[in-house]
């Protein structure tokens, strides 16, 4: 880039001030990043946020990223993202399929890994039916390849033993949509960051793992008066640009939110008329079964907690719940965000309830700004695994397994014959490794994540994947990672940029990634292995017929054009996203019913006067708002009445400490692809405690002293680092390490209703080592 | 185009006075758990031996081990609180740094061993170096991802 | 040295021409009767000269300024 | 090789000189997790006392003068060298210091390699050493890094521990200046180091008392004037002409070569008070 400073910084200024009143400058050639062929669009391959980006290729090589200033993102994007060249030519990539022979790796052909797969699988379906293979999926795989698995093992092979590492993440987020509003997926998007003038973050850290989103934020506050509240039990850099910290004892934040939802209610501060239109209130009985009530039996049930009660509960002083609530209810527009701070708990559906019920009983929902919106954590975990069903107990786009009109709808839509959809849900992810370790599951495909690292109780699973008798077959672009180690046969998978396809990030925006270079050495991407592996296991269980009829894609085009079908008569309707728009456009908000559908698409749903297309064609009578996902409540959305409960295993005498995992800024989930970035290795080397300084002192640790971590499970040594962030009582530790296991230490307990366990709280005991 | 500005270990006295009072007998270097400490040779022969550290390499992590067993005064000897050292000064280099150029970091906000008082975050979060704060340690030096470091301690000038 | 992003609004083509001649503002756009430019100043007390000069100008209506840029290289 | 050991004093002594390798080599390794042994030949810290080379304090004291930090425990530690000198005169250069083993070593492997006549040995008057004593204290303090130059004990121990933590640049620096002055000191004017241009050993020398230890001539008995000594004696000094005492660093080869000779009653012996 040969342009002196003056020059560059004329450039920034004009440039600048041309995006504030949307002139159109490009910009000189001289002043590109680095020489560059040809900037491709694309998407960053990690967190929810989803942030657009133009891939720079130079002589078949990916050689620079920056941000799609057109997209959502304006440009910004984080710096893990900045580093995405460096990951595809790493060191360990995947060149060629291996088996294990006697604990040692032999390198073998596709056509061998094929056959012994499918020998493997078929006999196994033979043996012990179809009930004894397993797959476990991920939210960064492409949609069109989670649609495609779906449909082999719930469609052709009838078994629903198949389940995605979003049951880890986003399964309490879902169900808490479905049971308060009908239907999953947030009704919101980014744009209402520009109208909202409160943001309630509650449970998760924004800074760190939704950068870009916590930026736009930040943008807004700088331009305009907004309040923002961070309830969070760590004082992250969330919260220290916020303007109220709600700081609590992780897993009493339910007292904290029915104690909000008293002050509404005794303070009048509710929306009543909205409330009368739109909602309806209920409870589980004492047969477990839901229960409509009125609102003054939810006044009722919301007395008891008090500030005061909530106070005692969670040590979170009450003015600042007050404050909270009143903030909430009286601002112009409040949207509220939450992560994983709150799905992953043993209570995730109901704490999820309890936020949803907060922007019900304010009427804060359904208009510019207003928005209770759940942050995704993986690229793909809306667009690939919620909406494509890749779930055990779902089918694609809002039909569940248990419902006999869905489960007639897809097999008629498949072409199945009647009946082939087993209509008990599968095994979850956690019960799917538990039966895998019991010998129960034969066969296991893993695909594009790292479960030997990133499941609760991890010690007990990862001995199960060890097992002998049974099957594991990964499919990983890296090798060795802590679940390929553990496999039996590991099958190279294309990665990011080598492979096309679609991911579906938190704002129910769809994205296409195109194939920008070749994938490395023998590599595949994971479509082109499910679709031969579907077609050989069909064929060799003697229906070649269906393999034809089920599997005809040659490209994932077609398998698109399917998916946009199957999505036609239902909420989800994105018919109108064909692959040439999504192509064009900067990503597109579902539901887009005609091709001729303006982009980005819907940005908020349930209401017709900020343009949702859907809400005339399920409920005309009704003049804007309309819950039409939940026909069975008239159209109406649901306040639940949920007891505050505290979490499975909280601190006690003899393990005092909490013990809350997390995310880096540097790393991404398993660091497989972000620790072979030299330079992010640089940022975040190591794994560490955080260590609130009385609690440290206490102990007699400093920074740098090594610290032994036990819990029920097992124990860990780590080194300290004794700041400010974490609450006294409170230990946090980052999950990336391969070689520093935390989730062996964490409780493998799961919500009853989403199976999803709780990674964020489990006791455990600190001393020196 | 020998290197005349070094980074001293922490309590160090002021630079002309140092060179004149260490007695480069490598106390320090051995006491230093993280090994940050190294001499100077080729870098300065009129250095020859006084201890320095390369904030790049390994930085200092202020665990105040090392002045006690300075023999000589050189480092000061009753030093213990981290916060009251002063080894520089870091300064942000705007054209390098990700989080002016658009991305975001905050590497050296998160392992700045005086946590959120000698480097904050603005609102538009970019880091800022609070001068009065800042010990001049060099983790921050260490962790930025980019090469060269975006983020310089540059050692006390008398 | 300071770089002002600016959205000046003008009436009439001379108004242009007289603009574009001035050696302190560089003209990067131009759509129907706005020009957007950046002002480089040495420093800020230079302002109320510039703007002098910009409000002899015929048939210039206005400015506003959008985005600013200090460099501080060869001061620190 | 058996005669680098042979004698009852030269064993002892190669003992020592091996046990204080191999002690720094233990400092080094434990140098993180204790701090009651610390250090290199410049100043080691003993417990609290911190023991400093002589040449170095003084050269310090000169350099900073008034602001010179008189830790009590740094100004016994520069007492302590000069004590022990003055009880037993130069036993630090022959017993302990690393570079005069090092010396041994190389002149014991030269005279065996190359049998060719041996040098002459460097002499020096009193006089002319006193000069460079003061000169060399007047470059110490106006030039800071003059004394690391030529304190060939300090740089040695300092050496050591940078091979511990493999810092190449520091070993190659140092080998190359010690390379130097060996080949000096071995090819060139030998023992040119130990016996003139050390100022810790001149110092040493001159903190030395004439009761203290050191090897005599007995008048009693008779000597057979075979010269054997002078022959032995690593500084090429001529003992059996008794006039050794002014640079004699007591290691007591020749009293070991004269017992060798004759079973008992011979001339040379140790003296102390």
């Amino acid at each position: 880039m040969k342009c002196d400073r003056r020059e560059f910084l004329k450039w920034s200024a004009a440039l600048t001030a041309a995006s504030v009143v949307g002139f159109e400058l490009s910009l000189p050639e001289n002043l590109q990043a680095v020489d560059v062929d040809k900037w491709i669009k694309s998407v960053c391959r990690y967190c929810g946020a989803g942030c657009g980006l133009y891939i720079g290729v130079k002589g078949g090589k990916v050689v620079a990223v920056k941000g799609d200033d057109k997209n959502w993102n304006r440009g910004y994007i984080c710096v893990k993202g900045s580093y995405l060249p460096k990951i595809l030519d790493a060191p360990d990539r995947l060149k060629y399929p291996m088996v294990r022979e006697g604990g040692k790796w032999k390198r073998i052909t596709w056509e061998e890994a094929m056959n012994l797969m499918v020998s493997k699988f078929a006999e196994a379906i033979k043996k012990y039916g179809p009930h004894s293979v397993g797959f476990y999926g991920s939210g960064q795989s492409y949609s069109e390849e989670s649609y495609l698995a779906n449909k082999l093992f719930k469609g052709a092979l009838g078994t629903n033993n198949i389940d995605g590492n979003p049951r880890l993440c986003m399964a309490s987020a879902a169900v808490g949509y479905v049971t308060s509003f009908g239907k999953d997926e947030p009704m919101g998007s980014y744009d209402d960051i520009y109208y909202a003038d409160c943001f309630f973050i509650i449970g998760s850290n924004m800074s760190e793992a939704h950068p870009v989103i916590f930026r736009l934020i930040m943008e807004q506050k700088r331009k305009r008066k907004v309040k923002i509240i961070v309830a969070d039990p760590r004082k992250t850099l969330t919260v220290r640009n916020a303007d109220l910290h709600l700081d609590f004892i992780p897993g009493m934040d339910l007292y904290i939110l029915n104690a909000m939802a008293h002050v509404i209610v005794k303070e009048k501060l509710y929306n009543k008329d909205f409330i009368d239109k739109h909602v309806v209130f209920k409870k589980l009985g004492p047969d477990n079964k839901p229960q409509k009530v009125n609102f003054e039996e939810y006044v009722k049930f919301l007395e008891e907690y008090t500030p005061e009660l909530a106070e005692q509960k969670s040590g979170c002083p009450k003015e600042k719940i007050i404050q909270a609530a009143r903030w909430f209810a009286t601002s112009k527009a409040t949207m509220s965000f939450w992560c994983m701070g709150l799905n992953q708990r043993t209570k995730g559906v109901w704490v999820n309830n309890l936020v949803n019920n907060l922007h019900l009983l304010t009427g804060q929902i359904c208009r510019p700004g207003a928005t209770p919106f759940s942050l995704t954590g993986q690229p793909n975990a809306c667009g690939g695994i919620r909406d494509v069903g890749l779930l055990s107990h779902l089918l694609p786009y809002g039909r569940l397994v248990a419902n006999d009109q869905h489960r007639a709808e897809m097999e008629e839509f498949w072409g199945l014959p009647k009946g082939r959809i087993h209509p008990k849900p599968g095994l979850t992810a956690v019960e799917l490794f538990r039966k895998f370790a019991e010998g129960e599951i034969k066969c296991l495909w893993v695909v594009c994540t790292n479960p030997g690292q990133s499941l609760p109780n991890l010690e007990k699973y990862r001995k199960g994947m060890a097992r002998e008798d049974t099957f594991l077959v990964v499919s990983e672009a890296y090798h060795p990672s802590r679940t390929s180690e553990l496999a039996d046969l590991v099958l190279p998978a294309a990665l990011w940029c080598e492979k096309e396809g679609t991911y579906g990030q938190s704002e129910r925006r769809y994205q296409y990634l195109p194939q920008v270079i070749k994938p490395l050495g023998e590599a595949k991407s994971d479509f082109e292995v499910i679709l031969t592996f579907a077609r050989k296991l069909l064929t060799a269980l003697g229906r070649a017929d269906e393999a034809k009829r089920l599997f005809p894609y040659k490209t994932t085009e077609d398998v698109w054009n399917e998916m946009r079908a199957c999505s036609r008569n239902t909420v989800y309707n994105f018919w109108g996203m064909t692959r040439a728009r999504l192509i064009k456009e900067h990503g597109m908000l579902w539901p887009v019913p005609t091709e001729d559908y303006p982009a980005p698409g819907t940005l908020r749903r349930y209401t017709a006067k900020y343009g949702d297309p859907l809400v005339k064609k399920y409920d005309p009578k009704a003049e804007d708002i309309s819950f039409y996902g939940n026909p069975a409540d008239g159209n109406r959305a649901v306040i639940w009445l949920r007891p505050a409960v505290g979490p499975a295993e909280p601190a006690d005498k003899d393990y005092p400490f909490i013990l809350t995992t997390g995310r880096l800024i540097e790393h991404w989930h398993t660091g497989t692809m972000t620790m072979k970035v030299p330079e992010l290795m640089r940022a975040a080397p190591r794994a560490f405690v955080e260590i609130n300084p009385k609690d440290a002192q206490k102990l007699g640790i400093k920074t740098g002293d090594m610290v032994r971590i036990t819990s029920r499970r097992g124990s860990i040594v780590l080194p300290a680092k004794v700041v400010d962030i974490p609450r006294p009582g409170v230990v946090f530790v980052p999950f990336h390490y391969p070689d520093k296991l935390i989730n062996i230490l964490v409780t493998d307990a799961f919500d009853p209703m989403s199976k999803q366990p709780e990674f964020k709280i489990s006791a455990v005991r600190i001393e020196k080592a | 185009m020998f290197k005349t500005k070094f980074l001293r270990p922490p309590g160090a006295v002021k630079e002309s006075e140092f060179v004149k009072k260490c007695i480069r007998c490598g106390k320090c270097q051995q006491i230093c758990p993280y090994n940050s400490i190294v001499l100077t040779s080729w870098e300065n022969p009129f250095y020859f031996g006084l201890p320095y550290i390369i904030a790049r390499k390994k930085p200092c992590y202020l665990c105040m081990k090392c002045p006690p067993v300075c023999p000589s005064g050189a480092l000061d000897r009753t030093l213990v609180d981290k916060n009251k050292v002063k080894m520089g000064i870091a300064r942000i280099n705007r054209d390098t740094c990700w989080a002016y150029q658009g991305s975001f970091c905050r590497a050296c906000f998160m392992n700045c061993p005086i946590f959120d008082k000698a480097l904050k975050m603005t609102d538009e979060l970019l880091p800022v170096v609070i001068e009065k704060y800042c010990v001049g340690c060099g983790i921050c030096e260490n962790v930025c991802p980019v090469e060269p470091s975006a983020i310089i301690v540059e050692p006390l000038k008398d | 040295m300071f770089y002002i992003g600016v959205l000046i609004d003008i009436e009439g083509e001379e108004a242009e021409k007289a603009l574009s001649s001035l050696s302190f503002l560089k003209i990067y756009g131009k759509k129907e009767n706005q020009l957007l430019g950046v002002i480089e100043l040495k420093d800020l007390q230079e302002w109320k000269a510039v703007e002098e000069a910009l409000t002899e100008i015929k048939g210039f209506l206005g400015l506003s300024i959008l985005s600013s840029f200090q460099d501080n290289s060869d001061t620190s | 090789m058996k005669d680098f050991f042979k004698g009852k004093f030269t064993l002892t002594r190669r003992l020592f000189q091996i046990g204080t390798f191999l002690f720094f080599l233990a400092v080094y390794y434990t140098s993180h997790k204790q701090s009651f042994l610390l250090g290199t030949f410049y100043s080691f810290k003993l417990g609290p006392i911190h023991i400093v080379d002589p040449f170095i304090y003084l050269t310090y004291l000169g350099r900073n003068l008034l602001k010179a930090d008189l830790f009590v425990w740094t100004v016994t530690g520069f007492l302590i060298p000069l004590l022990i000198a003055f009880l037993f005169g130069r036993v630090f250069c022959s017993w302990i210091c690393p570079y005069n083993f090092l010396y041994e070593i190389l002149d014991f492997l030269k005279t065996h390699l190359f049998r060719k006549k041996p040098l002459i040995y460097f002499e020096a008057s009193p006089k002319s050493k006193k000069v460079w004593l003061a000169l060399a204290l007047a470059l110490g303090i106006f030039i800071p890094p003059f004394p690391y130059y030529i304190l060939m004990p300090g740089l040695l121990s300092v050496l050591l521990h940078q091979l511990v933590l493999h810092l190449y640049s520091f070993i190659l620096f140092s080998l190359l200046l010690i390379l130097m002055v060996l080949f000096v000191d071995l090819f060139f004017k030998k023992r040119i180091w130990c016996k003139f241009i050390c100022p810790t050993g001149l110092i040493l020398g001159m903190a030395r008392w004439k009761g203290g230890l050191r090897i005599i001539k007995r008048k009693d008995l008779t000597c057979k004037e075979c010269a054997l000594c002078s022959f032995e004696c690593p500084l090429g000094l001529t003992p059996h002409l008794g006039n050794h005492l002014e640079d004699c660093y007591n290691c007591g080869r020749c009293v070991d070569i004269c017992k060798g000779l004759r079973k008992k009653e011979n001339p040379l012996d140790f003296k102390f008070l």
